[in-house]
């Protein structure tokens, strides 16, 4: 599977709720040289500039007006851990865990 | 002693790699038609260009990433394709327009049409960025572009009226006759030609081809603070050199053998032969530095092996770029566009397309991962914040004022 | 959450790839995740450069067109990507990739050796 | 970038727009034109000048009089091509054209007198431009 089939996606709750699209992929690295990457979740949300420049993490902190502006454009962002994906179709990503039990992004943020 | 003469050949370099055509000819444009009502704008844009040159060293040297690296990591490989497409255009432009400004200056010295010269010029740009090391281009160029200050010179031996200048100068306002938005328009020009991308581009991945690190920050420094505004100097001497000889029948400078004349009412002969060779070294180096910093933005957006530390065929794709950018540059001029045109809707695009290179620079300054201890002070962040305001207004303001104006008519 | 969390955006697309050697191999244009056969968790298996792989992530007229032309530049006109398998790679860290290969090994190479030999390669002074 | 590139083809659009309509632009474009002379010839005066007291280089003074011919006539072409709305535009046409007319075939000699290294002819071409660049300083104020 290739990156490009998840990033972009619709992602959509067992009510059929829009949690937005994805973002970004998150993986945890383990192995002897922490070069083996596993897929732990995706990032949903609306607005994914602030995500793309960097200022979701922590060691991100620019002026602080670019700060301000880009974590509040992606407050909304959520995390779906990967075990909640039931089904990657072509158009949506179809998850079990309804919309307002998803963590936000931020809380678990690197 | 030897690392003083190094500083001092790279502020040398700097001051004479400021300035190009554009630089040329908005300053005398705007000085024989505005006086120096305008002078604010230049000093706004080296003051911009200062904080983010010295950011773009900064990060080349330590975090050893050039400008298109930073853009495509943080802009994601969309944006960052829109980002370089303008960003190549742009600089093919400018490439095209510095290419007719030593085509222009060769006329003016041999009376030789000047498409003509715009083949030869083509291929000696591209001869150098083949063959000439790196440090060569620099240093030879920048030093001969010192020779511009025969304008600097000129003023002195003009009867210039120095309080009326520096009044003018100080306390900017339209002049009479003139409307606001042709005024703003000139101020765009002038901004836009001081702060055109490829610089900056130049400027970072230029700091990586001399393998710049933390050691070299302090030089690189130093060549940001000090060459750029001495560099500004030079542009400001250009336009108030104009103002004694042609400002008092607001003459329309639409020629570059108009620019000379100051410089022959004060120096004669000499004087000339000193500016063509200033122009000549200002012009060439600028259109090299813009045909390899196309190279250099696409190279890096793709991850292919680039620079002239390199020998070409071992960075075979950028000197394919380099190589197309120069002849589609002098094939535009070859259709005998008028070259002073072309400069001067160069600099308005370039105006309208600064945050573009300027945004990611400034985000990736402060990201600690990259920077360590060396990321932008709360100083630093707070005036490239406001410059960053300043950029997106004038970027805002272009469209609007160039169809207002007629692009200035 | 834990220490060694990372995301694609951070670590991993777009970062400069270089060989053995430090020769620039190509960026990271997109990241080929497998599940196990046991079922559990994907993993990174490979990175994927190359036209082919960045053309879809473009998308629209631009990137399909983009996809193309790197279709045609491939051996066999093949439309999956140049694949770096996890296996290459030494380090990895936010600035760079590197590889225990050399550019040759890679199929990567083939436009550069192209323009190397038929355009570069011919005019004087290239070496 | 689109953007940018259509409002550059709108505005050659605009620029390239034929005849002037109303009297009162008409009158703008007559001050324009003598702007633009203006500057044009005192431009070429000050060549032939600094020509004749030797701080010239040969080739830069014939560059900027060759420059300043060609704007000259450009000039002329385009305020030529021009349809007057009314009597009143048409009798400031006839003001306009005879120094227009003048200006021109006095820049010629001088790029040949300066050609011919003739510096009598240069002294008395650059002199005789002092009466169309009058009658252009008094024009530009009409509008």
């Amino acid at each position: 599977m290739r990156g490009v089939e998840l990033i972009g996606r619709a992602v959509v709750d067992p009510q059929g709720r829009s949690v937005g699209y994805v973002h970004d992929l998150v993986f945890r690295r383990t192995g002897e040289n922490r070069c083996r990457f596993e897929l732990i979740g995706l990032e949903c949300g609306k607005a994914a500039i602030g995500d793309r420049l960097g200022y979701t993490r922590d060691a991100m902190r620019g002026p602080w007006p670019l700060t301000v502006l880009f974590r509040w454009l992606s407050r909304h962002s959520l995390f779906v851990e990967w075990s909640a994906v039931r089904r990657i179709g072509p158009e949506e990503i179809e998850i079990r865990t309804p919309m307002d039990e998803l963590e936000r992004f931020i809380d678990v943020a690197p | 002693m030897r690392g003083a003469l190094k500083i001092t050949l790279g502020i040398m370099t700097a001051i004479g790699g400021f300035v190009d055509i554009g630089d040329i000819v908005t300053a005398s444009l705007t000085g024989a038609r505005f006086g120096m009502t305008l002078a604010w704008a230049v000093v706004l844009a080296t003051a911009i260009m200062v904080l983010y040159g010295e950011m773009a060293g900064r990060v080349a040297a330590v975090s050893k990433r050039a400008m298109f690296d930073v853009v495509r990591e943080r802009l994601g490989v969309r944006f960052a394709m829109v980002n370089l497409g303008a960003n190549a255009l742009l600089s093919l432009l400018t490439l095209a327009a510095e290419i007719g400004g030593v085509a222009l200056v060769l006329h003016l010295v041999t009376g030789i049409h000047y498409l003509i010269w715009v083949p030869v010029v083509g291929l000696g740009v591209w001869l150098t960025i083949w063959r000439l090391p790196f440090q060569a281009l620099e240093t030879v160029f920048g030093l001969l572009g010192l020779c511009l200050l025969v304008f600097a010179a000129a003023l002195v031996l003009l009867p210039t009226d120095w309080g009326s200048l520096w009044h003018e100068a100080i306390h900017p306002s339209v002049p009479a006759g003139e409307a606001l938005p042709t005024w703003l328009f000139y101020a765009i020009s002038l901004i836009g030609a001081c702060l055109v991308p490829y610089q900056v581009i130049f400027f970072s991945s230029g700091g990586r081809e001399e393998k710049w690190s933390v050691k070299d920050m302090k030089d690189a420094r130093l060549n940001a603070v000090v060459g750029f505004p001495l560099g500004m100097v030079l542009s400001l001497s250009i336009m108030a050199a104009m103002v004694p000889v042609l400002r008092p029948d607001s003459v329309d400078v639409r020629h570059l053998g108009q620019v000379t004349l100051p410089i022959a009412q004060a120096l004669g002969v000499l004087g000339l032969i000193l500016t063509f060779i200033g122009f000549f070294a200002c012009v060439f180096a600028a259109a090299t530095e813009s045909a390899l910093s196309i190279g250099y933005s696409v190279a890096q957006y793709f991850g292919w092996t680039w620079g002239k530390r390199h020998k070409p065929s071992a960075a075979p794709r950028f000197h394919v770029v380099c190589l197309s950018s120069v002849i589609a540059a002098t094939g535009f001029m070859l259709t005998s566009v008028d070259p002073i045109t072309v400069t001067i809707i160069t600099v308005v695009l370039a105006a309208a397309a600064i945050p573009l290179t300027y945004l990611p620079l400034l985000v990736v300054a402060n990201d600690r991962e990259y920077m360590g201890r060396y990321v932008n002070k709360h100083w630093q962040n707070g005036l490239a914040t406001i410059a960053l305001l300043v950029m997106v207004v004038v970027s805002l303001a272009t469209p609007p004022l160039l169809f207002a104006t007629k692009a200035g008519q | 959450m834990p220490q060694g969390i990372v995301t694609a955006n951070d670590m991993l697309w777009d970062r400069q790839i270089y060989d053995r050697d430090g020769v620039e191999v190509g960026k990271v244009d997109d990241i080929e995740v497998t599940i196990p056969d046991d079922g559990g968790a994907p993993t990174l298996t490979a990175l994927l450069c190359g036209p082919t792989a960045l053309g879809p992530r473009l998308g629209g007229r631009f990137g399909a067109w983009w996809t193309a032309i790197g279709q045609r530049l491939r051996p066999g006109d093949e439309l999956y990507p140049v694949r770096v398998t996890a296996d290459m790679i030494v380090t990895f860290d936010r600035h760079e990739v590197r590889l225990n290969v050399t550019a040759a090994e890679l199929p990567t190479n083939r436009l550069r050796a192209w323009t190397r030999q038929y355009i570069i390669g011919r005019i004087p002074g290239s070496r | 970038m689109r953007a940018i590139v259509l409002v550059l083809v709108a505005l050659f659009a605009v620029g390239c727009a034929g005849p002037t309509v109303t009297a009162n632009q008409y009158r703008g474009k007559v001050a324009q034109t003598a702007k633009a002379m203006t500057g044009i010839i005192v431009t070429a005066q000050h060549a032939a000048r600094l020509d004749l007291d030797g701080k010239m280089l040969p080739t830069v003074s014939d560059g900027v009089v060759t420059d300043a011919e060609q704007d000259a006539d450009s000039v002329q072409t385009t305020m030529e091509s021009r349809q007057p709305p009314d009597d009143r535009s048409d009798r400031l046409r006839r003001q306009v054209e005879q120094p227009l007319r003048q200006a021109t075939s006095l820049l010629t000699d001088l790029r040949i007198a300066l050609r011919n290294d003739d510096h009598d002819g240069e002294r008395a071409a650059a002199d005789a431009l002092d009466g169309p660049l009058g009658a252009f300083e008094q024009l530009s104020g009409v509008s």
